[in-house]
């Protein structure tokens, strides 16, 4: 394998708030090759997109990031303002998951697609106007020159999320950040935009990180994925083998629980007891408290990711226990 | 509907809000209690000479036929003149109006200099020693009673100092600007704290949109999405309130020219209603009314200018 | 529990020390606000009148404080009914909306082009000077602003789920809007009215400056400066500390004010 | 066959749409959204119905419509043959006793200033459920029934977590006793991991208490999983009803068809794949709705025909009823 | 003032022979030190606007203070207020019992637009005057019967009955000559509308003529190059070229101005500053003499608002009088300035009689009255005060603390100018404050609003004294001054121990200039004259 194009190294993050510091992510490691699909999959909470906003240092003030980002080996989060601003939009660019609110209302979509053309290329005025159609037009905005003039709010929600799409397209990144793209989006039209993605994937040879809490996107959009849970990597590997044999207690009771895997109108295997909260450090293992395969050791030290095979790595004191393919959940 | 007609129905719904302005207006003119004939001829007059005038005022008539005849007049931009005078009421506000327009105007523009730069530091420095020194002192301008910080402004730095006329209004442009400073200030005090909470407010929200980030996932440099996509959406609730406030700023004119002795119509109204001249206060009631309603006007018209979304 | 933040703290202080000024005021300052002392008029501050002495020789300290109880009345009363007026028709409007929020809107409309002193200066004079009729006249215009906060709620309240769940559950309508939504709808027009008690200790002390609020000799903070206002060159104190009295009072309601609306902010 | 328990015929909800003043100078007709067209649907006692539909296809419209939240424009619901239209209001509190509902956000469906004891408490005072002195008791009970500690009955709403909030949501619904409950997107703003506890709440729920349920949402594995029957909505009508397993296995409209192959599947779960969309296009506004069959403009196999008659739900052949001319 | 009007007095007049024959501006109260310096302007600031320059129809002070700088009247108040001398006529004579009165009147005289003055204008202006329909001056003349002038400068006019105040009537505002041609050329259906639009732009015989007038803001008078009068050293008057007079109500505004050097002269200033503006090395405080006196004003009659009213019983009245310090009023009211009252009326008012208080303050003697009058256990008193009005405020406060010493109860009720002026017209006040200024040089003007009730049933206060009735109706037609001056001592004594007031004091007229600023006049009746005001350089 070349070297990855983007690897994040014992990424923290840490929310100053009112009530005190809250550990968002913690310790997290991972690594995208160049036109690879990485899914990033977790419940609320899990730091998902906390990870994803803090690879182009998108986190507000109040945030504390720790380790490393490496983009092409260089560390974003020790890069120069400058250095970082031409970085951002240009070769890692990114979208949002409610484009009504990601795109400026009071702006006309072209002149959000023009600054970035301002900001990352020479182009001159027309060309940028040229360029700015041809967007549009790859991402599937019929008439495109007369949507230039148009505001977000003239554009339905999936043309919305095209719109933002082509803007994320402009400077040719050679990374998309994708935060839960679709989740706004209804089925039919989720399955556009994702079908969308991936066609500019393997066309442009972008590399995607496509965060999203829905594990049926993951395994159909994705080559690798990782799971998340309290803002820590629990799992990661290729899809087919972390779906088809879990080795991480959480990964394997949430494919479980999923409904549509066993036979109908049967009980489902729910994970026991709340999702986590975060404000408070967790000593062992953040699932520990809702683990069936729990054992002593779960809640005083925290796993270590461990390899499993090429590519499959989890965090799971219970790993031995587990990786039996799921029947009926994965064919 | 596209924006056109939308600003030609705003401009419409003008003429409703005149119309009750109006009668509202009549109506709490002829609530004054107390004989106001007596009060205009004095403790001395007689009786004789008090019928007559009520009578030459139409006061005898009843409430409907001169509620009528007064929205009829005021239809024909006749509001009468006045009883303390004996002038034509639009003549007396004619001659008032452009002060206190030009008293008003200095004060925006003095509120919205000081308030812009000040909220956008503060936002920025949001919690911090900045934000909290900008804010304190914004406070206590916003909790300083108009007429005591005009006294203290006009005696130090007119009476003290002389840095400035004590009052009046001056004869040529120079003239205006000049006497008008201090009580413009006085008036921008208050407006200032207003538009600055308010601006700065809009800032810290628009500040954590996702837009913003958008754009600074874009690569755009900081200046370009403090100005372009911050401020601009910040001002749209903003323009709103300084809309709203100008009702504000015009009462504080009531005040603040009866105490420089600047010759508007806010010190008009407060001699008028003291001296019960009917036909001014409800000229310059409806007047003000209007002035406001206007105001109304050009802000929603900015803020469509700055919000494509109004109108839609 | 959220941290109460230092400028609630503040303005939560400078209110405890008004409400101290207006209850007891003999126990912070002995003397009789309204006595004379004719080898002290107009004089400077001193141990025996730490903030002077009028031109009747009344000791300012005292009536300083003696105004407190007048203006936190003002503030008050000048909020008390025009919030209770308002919640009413606002729940009302808010509720069955239709063409009573048609009428409503254009008296907000109506309301909204009249400059609100003005407005307040004209009925005051239409029924007289005087606190009452201040307070009327404030109540006369004030309820709109409370009327549309709570109009705004219970719009927005009317549409929740859990209202539909109450109807579901067959609730009357009286049950809907007065247990469920009204006390759901009221704290922001709460939050509100502890701001607008500060504008109305503006209001109410000019009001007493014009000569239309607070009549003499009521001792009331706009009032002390309207009399003082004379010896303002030559006895500053007179009008100095009743001017010091209104901004920490309007501080004191506006710092609690915006600090009760952070901590209340709604969560969910 | 029993007769169903609850029946709505050819409903029809539309809502007043803005029009501006000009509109009203220019004689023209007030818009109208037309969430619910003339839709029939009949639910049987102790089933699961599910109803599947994309946003805006008016389905919590006809949720609010069998709960009677909305009067429908036209059409009539019958509960056990009686049109709840006709009703004197306290014989609707009677019909609202029966027919209950289950809200999807569990955040704005509780009232945040009551605690979880008033909630239940006032339902069950309100109907006079339980003579007052067994109130407490009767609360405790309902709390056990959905699985919540006793000591919830103190707390607010805002202390519990989204699907503890659930619960309370249908025990505040099973306070009344209702014999049937219709659930409005119950779990879609729940976490994957705790979706699986309210399904199974609902299961055992309709096990011990007999109850019929109408389940909405647009989750097709949900219903998949939980539906006797199934109606799929789109854009106020249903396009296709069946039960559940068939018609998913061969479903007969190509609305159905499209919504099936775009749902990500687990069962692709071997990494990316590159495929046409399933459907193009985006759903019309609910406005001005296509004439003829409203999905003529976005169907793979339309006609012309498609776009001038409305196609009616019938069994055209098949095992179930369809709205599709085209369909065998 | 408050009580609107104030007329010139004059007072009896005492026959014609009084007058000399100086035609000497007022004597400049300053002693001449330098020659006055001719030309320039004069920024004198008001405290309010003058609304309506008709001498016939205005009622204002701040109109008719002003109306003695346009017009002339055919004689003219002395400075003191008390004496008649030449004005537009050189010399007049009684005749015919005193029913006949004949006036000589000085011959080139020109209004301000150069035209000349005849005796057409003279005739006019008299009979505009004495017009019972025109505003409510016209009592003050009455008694004339007809006016009859011939050519050159002669006017006779005759008497229904003989009148001692006529002649103090003829130096009095309304009776000011205008230009018939002029007046004439004025569209309008009656003297009423006519005058609303000659008064906004009058002209007269007068040293000044209104050359621009911002209504409400500032008025602009200029000098009338064809003026008859020559100060002693023959210089032709006025000396200032223009006098400007900007409003400013504001006290401390104006008084800024004027410390400022922003205008040259202000009147009204308050009383608890002139101590202060005394002490200015750059200011010079005048007191003109005045006729002003403020007083409370009781209700009469038996009942109030449907109760028994203790202020009918003459007693509790003059309880009290006795009850209240006035010196410590006048101490803390008018900083010293003012003066206790000897009688009703000023003492500067003709025919003022009486020394020392009327009631000097001794509240054993007022406890004592209200014992006897059955109030030993005290009473409550409510009183209508002028809302903002600062020395209503001071004397209220100061009255309420001395009534409570005695035991009475006074409440203080603040109203705005109208409904209190339309309660004072019903009677419907137990209490109020009331000033009052003379408006002519005679005393039979307050004396018939205070003492003759078949005018406004005294004060409308519903006192009445039947003797004192039949003094002033008397004293009305009578000649002889030894014997008026009788009915007048008499008419005093009765309404001051008896009669529905409590007379606090009387005050002059204060009012401030720049060192540098000269030869401003104010008489006791108000009038400001600014003929021979100069400012040096």
């Amino acid at each position: 394998m070349n070297a990855p194009l983007l690897e994040v190294r014992d990424l923290g993050v840490v929310f100053a708030t009112p009530r005190g510091a809250v550990h968002a992510v913690d310790g997290l490691d991972f690594t995208v090759g160049a036109g690879e699909v990485l899914g990033i999959v977790g419940e609320s909470g899990s730091g998902k997109s906390v990870t994803l906003r803090a690879i182009p240092r998108l986190l507000h003030a109040n945030a504390t990031v720790s380790g490393q980002v490496l983009w092409r080996g260089e560390d974003m989060l020790a890069l120069p303002a400058e250095r970082l601003r031409r970085l951002r939009g240009g070769q890692v660019a990114m979208v949002f998951q409610e484009p009504m609110s990601a795109l400026n209302p009071v702006l006309p979509i072209g002149q959000q697609i023009d600054e970035v053309l301002v900001a990352h290329t020479s182009l001159d005025g027309r060309a940028r106007r040229a360029r700015a159609v041809e967007l549009l037009g790859l991402v599937g905005i019929a008439s495109a020159a007369a949507r230039l003039a148009q505001y977000p709010h003239e554009f339905s929600g999936g043309m919305r999320q095209r719109a933002m799409i082509a803007i994320a397209l402009a400077a040719e990144p050679a990374l998309l950040l994708a935060d839960e793209p679709t989740t706004a989006l209804d089925v039919t039209i989720q399955d556009q935009i994702l079908q969308l993605l991936l066609r500019l994937v393997d066309e442009l040879g972008m590399a995607l990180v496509l965060v999203t809490h829905d594990l049926g996107v993951v395994a159909e959009t994705c080559d690798r994925v990782a799971v998340m849970y309290a803002g820590r990597l629990c799992e990661t590997g290729t899809v087919g083998a972390v779906f088809g044999g879990p080795r991480h207690a959480y990964t394997d009771a949430l494919l479980r629980s999923m409904p549509g895997t066993g036979t109908a109108r049967e009980r489902l295997v729910p994970i026991p007891g709340q999702p986590p909260r975060i404000d408070r450090p967790v000593a062992g293992c953040a699932f520990a408290p809702r683990c069936t395969h729990a054992r002593p050791v779960c809640g005083t030290e925290r796993p270590r990711l461990t390899d499993w095979a090429e590519g499959h790595a989890s965090a799971c004191f219970a790993a031995d226990e587990l990786g039996a393919p799921l029947v009926g959940a994965v064919a | 509907m596209n924006r056109s007609t939308w600003l030609l129905l705003r401009l419409l719904q003008v003429i409703p809000t005149f119309l009750l302005i109006g009668v509202a207006v009549f109506v709490l003119a002829r609530l004054l209690p107390g004989d106001i004939v007596s009060s205009m001829l004095g403790e001395r007059a007689s009786d004789a000479a008090i019928n007559r005038m009520t009578h030459q005022l139409g006061l005898d008539r009843s409430i409907g036929a001169q509620m009528l005849s007064f929205l009829e007049s005021v239809a024909r931009g006749r509001l009468g003149d006045s009883l303390a005078f004996h002038v034509p009421v639009l003549k007396l506000i004619g001659d008032r109006l452009p002060v206190t327009l030009l008293l008003s105007g200095m004060a925006t523009l003095i509120a919205v200099a000081v308030a812009v730069p000040m909220a956008f530091v503060a936002a920025l420095t949001a919690n911090r020693w900045p934000d909290l020194l900008i804010r304190s002192v914004f406070q206590v301008g916003l909790s300083s009673p108009v007429f005591y910080v005009g006294l203290v402004l006009l005696t130090v730095f007119a009476g003290w100092l002389r840095w400035f006329p004590v009052g009046g209004y001056g004869d040529t442009a120079g003239e205006h600007l000049y006497h008008l400073f201090l009580p413009a200030l006085t008036l921008a005090l208050s407006f200032a704290a207003v538009v600055m909470r308010s601006l700065r407010a809009s800032i810290l929200q628009v500040l954590t949109a996702e837009y913003v980030d958008f754009a600074r996932a874009k690569g755009l440099r900081g200046r370009v999405v403090l100005f372009r996509h911050v401020l601009r959406n910040a001002l749209i609730a903003t323009v709103t309130l300084v809309g709203l406030q100008i009702g504000s700023l015009l009462g504080g004119a009531v005040i603040t020219e009866s105490v420089f002795a600047v010759p508007g119509v806010g010190r008009l109204m407060v001699d008028s209603i003291f001296a019960r001249d009917y036909p001014v206060i409800q000229a310059l009631t409806l007047v003000l009314a209007v002035l406001v309603s206007l105001a109304l006007l050009v802000s929603d018209v900015v803020q469509m200018w700055l919000d494509p979304r109004v109108g839609r | 529990m959220r941290r109460i933040s230092v400028p609630l703290w503040l303005g939560l202080g400078i209110l405890a020390l008004l409400l101290l000024c207006a209850a007891a005021p003999q126990l912070l300052w002995p003397t009789d606000p309204l006595a004379f002392d004719f080898a002290a008029l107009t004089a400077a501050p001193s141990w025996a009148h730490p903030f002077g002495t009028d031109q009747f020789g009344r000791d300012m300290l005292a009536r300083t404080i003696a105004a407190s109880s007048v203006d936190l009345q003002i503030a008050l009363f000048s909020v008390v009914f025009p919030l209770m007026i308002g919640t009413l028709i606002g729940l009302a409007v808010g509720w069955y909306g239709g063409w009573l929020d048609a009428v409503f809107g254009r008296l907000v409309d109506l309301v909204v082009t009249f400059p609100f002193l003005v407005l307040v200066i004209a009925i005051v004079a239409v029924l007289g000077p005087g606190l009452v009729n201040m307070y009327i006249a404030v109540a006369c215009v004030g309820w709109v602003a409370y009327a549309r906060l709570i109009r705004g709620e219970v719009m927005v309240q009317r549409n929740s789920d859990y209202v539909a769940a109450a109807r579901v559950l067959g609730y009357s309508t009286a049950r809907i809007v007065f247990r469920h939504i009204l006390p759901n709808a009221l704290r922001p027009v709460l939050v509100y009215s502890v701001t607008d008690m500060a504008l109305c200790i503006l209001l109410g002390s000019s009001l007493g400056y014009l000569g239309l609020g607070a009549q003499p000799p009521t001792a009331e903070w706009g009032v002390l400066i309207a009399d003082g206002k004379n010896f303002f060159t030559t006895a500053p104190w007179i009008t100095l500390f009743p001017g010091v009295a209104i901004v920490l009072a309007g501080l004191g309601f506006s710092l609690a004010g915006d600090g009760l609306a952070d901590l209340l902010e709604v969560k969910r | 066959m029993t007769p169903p328990l609850l029946e709505a015929d050819a409903l029809t909800k539309h809502f007043p749409g803005r029009r501006g003043l000009l509109d009203m100078l220019r004689r023209r007709e007030r818009p109208v959204v037309r969430a619910v067209e003339a839709l029939s649907l009949d639910v049987r006692a102790g089933e699961t119905l599910g109803i599947v539909g994309e946003s805006g296809c008016g389905k919590s419209t006809l949720a609010r419509c069998l709960v009677r939240l909305h009067r429908p424009d036209a059409g009539v619901l019958r509960f056990r043959g009686t049109d709840v239209d006709a009703l004197s209001e306290a014989d609707r509190r009677r019909f609202n006793r029966q027919v209950q509902m289950v809200f999807q956000d569990p955040y704005s469906s509780l009232n945040p200033r009551m605690t979880v004891r008033a909630v239940l408490a006032e339902a069950l005072a309100v109907h006079k459920v339980v003579p007052p002195d067994q109130i407490e008791g009767r609360v405790a009970a309902l709390l056990d029934l959905v699985h919540l500690s006793r000591d919830a009955a103190e707390r607010y709403p805002h202390e519990f977590s989204g699907g503890q909030r659930q619960r309370i949501g249908i025990a505040r619904a099973l306070a009344v006793e209702p014999s049937v409950l219709i659930a409005d997107e119950p779990v879609s703003a729940l976490d994957v991991s705790v979706q699986a506890q309210i399904v199974n709440l609902f299961l055992e729920l309709q096990e011990r208490l007999g109850l019929t349920l109408v389940f909405i949402t647009h989750d097709l594995r949900l219903v998949r999983h939980l539906a006797h029957r199934v109606a799929v909505m789109y854009l106020g009508r249903i396009v296709e009803t069946g039960p559940t397993a068939e018609l998913f296995a061969a479903p007969r409209h190509p609305y159905t068809q499209g919504l099936l192959r775009a749902v990500p599947q687990m069962a692709a779960g071997q990494g990316r794949v590159r495929r046409a969309a399933a459907i193009t296009g985006g759903l019309p506004s609910p406005l001005a709705p296509p004439p003829g069959c409203s999905f003529h403009p976005r169907c793979p196999i339309a006609e012309p025909a498609c776009s001038t008659a409305v196609p009616a739900l019938a069994a055209r052949g098949g095992a179930w009823p369809v709205a599709c001319r085209l369909a065998g | 003032m408050m009580d609107t009007k104030v007329p010139v007095s004059r007072r009896a007049l005492l026959g014609g022979v009084a007058a000399a024959a100086t035609v000497s501006a007022f004597g400049l109260p300053t002693p001449a030190e330098a020659a006055p310096v001719l030309g320039g302007k004069m920024i004198y600031a008001r405290y309010a606007d003058s609304q309506r320059l008709d001498p016939v129809f205005t009622e204002l002070n701040v109109d008719i203070w002003v109306m003695n700088n346009l017009f002339d009247t055919l004689l003219l108040p002395t400075p003191d207020g008390k004496g008649l001398k030449e004005g537009l006529a050189t010399k007049w004579e009684l005749s015919d019992g005193g029913k006949t009165v004949t006036l000589t009147v000085r011959e080139g005289v020109k209004f301000a637009d150069g035209t000349p003055m005849t005796m057409a204008d003279v005739k006019f202006s008299l009979e505009r005057a004495m017009n019972p329909k025109n505003g409510s001056w016209n009592s003050m003349v009455a008694s004339v019967a007809s006016v009859e002038v011939t050519e050159p400068a002669t006017v006779v006019l005759k008497l229904k009955h003989p009148d001692p105040t006529l002649l103090a009537a003829l130096a009095m505002f309304n009776t000011s000559v205008l230009p018939k041609a002029m007046y004439d050329k004025i569209p309008g259906k009656d003297d009423d509308e006519k005058g609303k639009i000659f008064g906004q732009k009058p002209m007269g015989t007068g040293a000044f003529y209104v050359s621009d007038w911002k209504i409400g803001e500032v008025m602009w008078l200029k000098k009338n190059p064809y003026y008859w009068k020559k100060d002693a050293a023959g210089v032709q008057l006025p000396y200032l070229d223009e006098v400007e007079m900007p409003v400013i109500p504001d006290d401390a505004t104006r008084l800024l101005k004027l410390k400022a050097g922003e205008v040259h002269g202000t009147e009204f200033i308050p009383y608890a500053r002139v101590k202060e503006l005394q002490g200015d090395a750059n200011l010079r405080m005048e007191l003109w003499p005045s006729t002003k006196v403020t007083y409370i004003q009781f209700n009469c009659r038996p009942e109030y608002k449907g109760k028994p009213n203790p202020l009918s019983n003459v007693k509790v009245r003059q309880a009290l009088n006795y009850a209240v310090n006035k010196d410590a009023i006048i101490a803390i009211t008018t900083h010293g300035l003012g003066k206790p009252l000897s009688s009703f009326m000023s003492s500067v008012t003709p025919l003022h009689t009486g020394s020392g208080p009327v009631y000097p303050y001794d509240p054993a003697k007022a406890k004592a009255l209200l014992a006897e009058a059955g109030f030993a256990k005290g009473l409550e008193i409510t009183c209508h005060a002028l809302s903002g009005n600062q020395d209503d405020q001071n004397n209220l406060t100061t009255i309420q603390q001395m009534l409570a010493q005695v035991g009475v109860k006074f409440t203080i009720e603040q109203m705005d100018n109208a409904s209190r002026v339309a309660a004072y017209r019903k009677g419907d006040f137990q209490s109020r404050t009331a000033y009052w200024t003379d408006d002519i040089a005679d005393p039979s003007e307050i004396t018939s609003y205070f003492v003759y009730s078949p005018t406004v049933d005294c004060l409308h206060t519903g006192w009445k004294s039947e003797e004192a009735d039949k003094l002033f109706v008397a004293s009305q037609e009578e000649v002889d001054p030894a014997k008026r001056a009788a009915e007048y001592a008499k008419m005093q004594d009765i309404f001051n121990h008896t009669g529905p007031t409590m007379p606090l004091y009387e005050t002059p007229y204060p009012v401030a200039f720049r060192k540098n600023a000269k030869g401003f006049v104010q008489i006791p009746l108000g009038n400001n004259y600014f003929e021979a005001a100069y400012v040096e350089k």
